[in-house]
């Protein structure tokens, strides 16, 4: 009863934080910020919904494997956002900021 | 003991086969692996041909599960006349393409066109024997790129885009047959063929099957190249290697007639088809269509291999228009039509491989003065087409005479005469050719001094066609006997099934 | 209403069907229209899969106290349609990139002869 | 709650699909065709198929988009505009459309148990075969023993893809020099693959041999051990990836999984049973079929692995030939 009411609140909160990474990657001015955004439903909320379902398990093999993938997502996610933002820099994309300051000086 | 075994051979021993030529690599053995297996499955079809005939139909129960839970391999007397076809064009097609493949695929190539000539073969054998609709859309997909691989071997950039196109009209086909088939099984609960018709003769008719047949049909009709879906074919026949054109020709779209035949007569049942939609009109139609608009352009063809892929597509017209007619009589000549178009349609384009052999070209100026220079290749050819044309003595004459009489038989007068005057077509686009190579002068210039004869490896199964040609038009035993008890066995079971007239 | 519960999933199918049927014949370039082939045919498996369900019905692997499984057959088929799908794709795929190498573009109206028009 | 979910992702998979139609940039549309194949395994997923799900989720979404990244990094990402006919395309479809839709008005209801599809022959697969195989997997038990036939032309199909793809491109030379790709900068990528890869193969290995109990099957082994290699290749270069394992391998790979699993079919008729009859293949029925299975599940997921993998191996190799150029 307890487990599951912690359950609950570990779903709800897992699923307003990946709402709020999409809300994110929408509202965000520039590739690195919105990849920001994005990581936090790779990280954070992965995390929250996950340990809200193992609660929600009777800890048998269910519950091993959910850890197995909730280690893997763990380890795949933040890779995947650091490959992106990493070539996003090679690919010498701007951030919103230095475009700015760029455009102010063609301005000027 | 192994007797019960044959049913399933053909299909087997092409796909061992084939994994095995990769393995061991070299193109000698892999050519000879790939004609004996072949070699062997014709002869196994033949056998089977003569049992079917005694028995009227062989079943074969894969993994020893009963139909429909399992799937059936099944043969009557229709699949396995075409199954000996499509093996024996295949042997001759092999002995063929050692010499043929030579000069137009790159050598470290042929390895792999005799895969995939192997893996076409075991999709060819698999649709024709197998009893289950799923099935069969498996192996059309295993023939299908098996294909699609083998036209693109050509080292002609052209054969890229024709390939492609293939590929694409190909499986939109297959789609609209998957989906066709997914509407029966939704009505059905069933996807083995005899249960099906059985289901769908209890059930009499739905709007889901009715549009499920006409989904088979439409997916049908682009794999056999009916007009107007017949697009893929001319531009794949002419830019596939000869001995690829000479297989597809007289083989593919010869088993797609079939699988048409297998889905109007044994599943739907002719009177559902015919009567209920009307399909007979609709079919008619474009066959008389593409009789025509096709020998036009074939005469128009400057590449010789174009004006056969188009004399193709019309010959089709012809075995469709059998079908329309909705009679045994008509069915009998449809059937009788593929058997023999895939000897004249064969023979052809090995002729015309042969030419491209010697001289490096296709186009009809390179067949000035052939007559004289490549004699024996150039009468294969004459004969071969004389049976197109439908002279007397050949076995083009027959299927067209049991076509004009099974027209005449329901005083089709219109579609009698029609029949005839399409064959006064292909006295042109055939003549025309032969014109050019007896009497126009040869362009003389040093590079055609040296034209000699084909060799022996593809003068032979050239001849063995050609002289076929003129056997099955003098006895005509053993192929009408076939198409005949094949097409009294359909229209029966349909009448039984359907309890018609 | 029930008439809508009882097809709608049809109904979609079909819509999906036809966006990628449409972005075969209509398209413009080689990829695109390999794309839409392959969107062509998922949703013909949703079709298939669409009629395996049973309502109520859980997946047909035999666990305790399940007494209503879907049907497994359909999903058998699609299995086996996937596996075609894909063979289709890579083969259609290795051809553009050949028709890139010899054309120097996949775009359909750039063919100049008219036989190498798609 | 099934139709809820049901009809939230086919409205997704609508959107996507419009998206393909109008977008130009070809890297967009193969990102929603991805999206596209993840969202239909979810509907398969709440529609019970889940192996089907697996397999589309490993193949759409993964190989075939692979693929089309290749080649598209070999011709181009952008569509150009054209003043193509959209006219006839458009009839043409509509006219489809609208045969498809006359089709469903007598569709047996979405769902319902009573439809013959759920009546006739699926009665048995779902009734015997956990006492006839012995396997708690249906969807194993059909489509490895009843509808054994079918799988080995799908295991024939993905050989004659491999066939078709290096006829046509062509295999990777295995002693060319490593180039250099600007791969060794991505330490971070290099050292999180060496720690997943193993994880990789292992729950490969498991997805080919748990597939007779849970989802999985050779198939989907074949497709995500070719993944794990493919990632290698994608981090640590190609030409690395060919020495670890050469092309003229998976050549052979490729042809002994459909020997395996038609071999296991002759052997069943030298044991006295029909084609691929499991039965014959030990003492009692419910064992030869184990024995079967796995036999034809391990000719399934060699060839799979090999196939897909030279696949990808001939895509990549000519990347990196342009690459270089």
């Amino acid at each position: 009863m307890i487990l599951e009411m912690i359950s609950n609140i570990f779903l709800i909160l897992g699923a307003f934080f990946a709402l709020t990474g999409a809300v994110g990657l929408f509202k965000f001015p520039d590739f690195f910020t919105r990849i920001h955004a994005a990581s936090v439903t790779d990280s954070i909320a992965t995390i929250l919904l996950f340990s809200g379902l193992i609660l929600r398990t009777e800890f048998d093999l269910v519950a091993v494997k959910l850890v197995f993938v909730l280690v893997f997502l763990l380890l795949t996610s933040p890779t995947a956002s650091h490959a992106l933002a990493k070539s996003a820099r090679h690919g010498l994309l701007a951030t919103s900021a230095e475009t700015l300051s760029k455009t102010n000086k063609d301005n000027n | 003991m192994f007797g019960q075994h044959f049913l399933i051979l053909p299909v087997v021993l092409p796909l061992m086969a084939a994994p095995l030529c990769i393995i061991f690599g070299h193109r000698l053995f892999a050519w000879l692996l790939a004609t004996l297996v072949s070699g062997l499955s014709f002869v196994i079809s033949i056998n089977l041909l003569l049992a079917a005939l005694e028995q009227g139909v062989l079943s074969y129960a894969v993994g020893g599960w009963e139909a429909p839970w399992g799937i059936e391999v099944r043969l009557d007397a229709a699949s396995a006349m075409v199954l000996s076809v499509v093996t024996g064009i295949s042997t001759l097609v092999l002995i063929y393409a050692k010499a043929s493949i030579e000069t137009e695929i790159d050598t470290n190539q042929h390895t792999l066109f005799y895969t995939a000539h192997l893996l076409c073969l075991t999709g060819l054998s698999g649709i024709l024997s197998t009893g289950d609709a799923f099935n069969l859309f498996v192996f059309l997909e295993i023939s299908s790129l098996a294909t699609y691989t083998l036209v693109s071997l050509a080292s002609d950039k052209r054969c890229l885009t024709a390939a492609f196109r293939y590929l694409v009209m190909g499986t939109i086909g297959a789609t609209f047959i998957l989906i066709g088939v997914g509407m029966m099984y939704m009505q059905t609960g069933t996807l083995n063929m005899m249960d099906l018709a059985d289901r769908i003769a209890e059930i009499g008719g739905s709007r889901t099957l009715n549009t499920g047949l006409a989904f088979i049909l439409v997916g049908v009709s682009i794999k056999l190249a009916l007009f107007p879906l017949h697009m893929w074919l001319p531009p794949a026949y002419t830019h596939a290697p000869s001995a690829v054109s000479a297989f597809l020709a007289s083989t593919a779209t010869k088993v797609a007639v079939y699988v048409m035949v297998r889905f109007i007569f044994t599943i739907y049942g002719a009177e559902y088809v015919f009567h209920t939609m009307g399909m007979d009109l609709i079919l008619l139609l474009l066959a008389i269509v593409a009789i025509f608009k096709c020998s036009f352009m074939a005469m128009a063809q400057s590449n010789v291999k174009t004006v056969l892929a188009y004399s193709s597509v019309a010959q089709i017209g012809y075995m469709i228009l059998g079908i329309s007619l909705a009679s045994a009589a008509g069915l009998m000549a449809g059937l009788l039509h593929v058997f023999n178009h895939a000897l004249m349609k064969g023979a052809l384009f090995m002729a015309v491989g042969a030419v491209l052999y010697r001289t490096g070209s296709v186009d009809i100026k390179a067949f000035r003065g052939l007559g004289k220079k490549m004699p024996f290749t150039m009468a294969a050819f004459v004969i071969a087409g004389m049976s197109i044309v439908g002279v007397p003595l050949t076995a083009g004459f027959v299927s067209k005479w049991y076509l004009v009489t099974a027209a005449l038989e329901q005083q089709n007068w219109l579609v009698a005469f029609l029949i005839l005057l399409g064959s006064l077509l292909a006295v042109i686009y055939i003549f025309r050719i032969i014109e050019t190579a007896y009497l126009k002068k040869p362009i003389e210039s040093a590079a055609n001094k040296d034209i000699k004869e084909a060799p022996l490896l593809m003068l032979v199964p050239m001849w063995v066609l050609a002289l076929a040609n003129i056997y099955f038009g003098l006895d005509t035993s053993l192929s009408v006997a076939a198409a005949e008890s094949t097409s009294n066995w359909l229209v029966f079971s349909t009448l039984s099934e359907g309890g018609v007239q | 209403m029930n008439f809508i519960i009882d097809y709608y999933n049809y109904w979609v199918v079909v819509f999906l069907m036809m966006a990628g049927f449409y972005t075969v014949i209509a398209a413009n370039n080689l990829v695109k229209k390999i794309v839409g082939l392959n969107i062509f045919q998922t949703s013909v498996f949703i079709l298939y899969i669409s009629m395996g369900k049973v309502a109520g019905g859980s997946a047909p692997i035999v666990a305790d106290g399940i007494t209503v499984y879907s049907n497994p057959l359909p999903h058998v088929l699609i299995l086996t349609a996937i596996v075609v799908g894909v063979a289709t794709t890579a083969v259609g795929l290795a051809l553009v990139v050949r028709i890139k190498h010899a054309y120097g573009t996949v775009e359909e109206n750039e063919f100049k002869h008219k036989d190498d028009l798609i | 709650m099934t139709e809820l979910i049901d009809l939230v992702l086919l409205a997704m998979l609508a959107i996507t699909a419009v998206g393909v139609i109008f977008l130009k940039d070809l890297f967009a549309v193969v990102m929603l065709f991805g999206i596209y194949s993840f969202l239909s395994a979810l509907i398969f997923v709440n529609l019970d198929a889940v192996d089907v799900a697996f397999t589309e989720a490993a193949v759409g979404a993964g190989i075939s988009t692979v693929l089309m990244l290749s080649t598209l990094a070999l011709t181009g990402r952008q569509e150009k505009v054209s003043d193509h006919k959209t006219f006839m395309p458009l009839l043409i479809v509509v006219a489809t459309g609208a045969a498809l839709i006359y089709g469903t008005l007598d569709m047996p209801p979405f769902g319902n148990p009573d439809n013959p599809v759920h009546q006739h022959v699926a009665l048995r697969y779902i009734q015997d075969s956990p006492q006839e195989i012995g396997l708690p997997n249906m969807v194993t038990s059909v489509l490895a023993s009843y509808r054994g036939f079918d799988t080995l032309g799908e295991t024939a199909v993905v050989f004659a893809a491999a066939i078709g793809v290096l006829s046509l491109l062509g295999m990777p030379k295995r002693e060319r020099a490593a180039i250099e790709s600007g791969l060794e900068s991505h330490l971070v990528l290099q050292v999180v693959a060496k720690i997943i890869i193993p994880l990789i193969i292992l729950f490969a290995l498991y997805v080919q041999f748990h597939g007779d109990y849970g989802p999985g099957g050779g198939f989907q082994a074949g497709v995500i051990a070719a993944a794990a290699i493919i990632l290698y290749a994608l981090v640590f270069g190609l030409p690395v990836a060919t020495q670890v394992l050469q092309p003229d391998l998976l050549k052979t790979l490729a042809a002994l999984g459909v020997l395996i699993y038609a071999g296991t079919g002759v052997a069943s008729f030298f044991l006295g049973g029909n084609f691929l009859d499991y039965n014959v293949l030990a003492s009692n029925p419910v064992a030869g079929q184990h024995v079967g299975i796995i036999l034809i599940e391990l000719g399934v997921g060699i060839t799979v692995f090999a196939a897909m993998l030279s696949i990808f191996y001939a895509f990549a190799s000519k990347a990196e030939r342009k690459n270089i150029q």
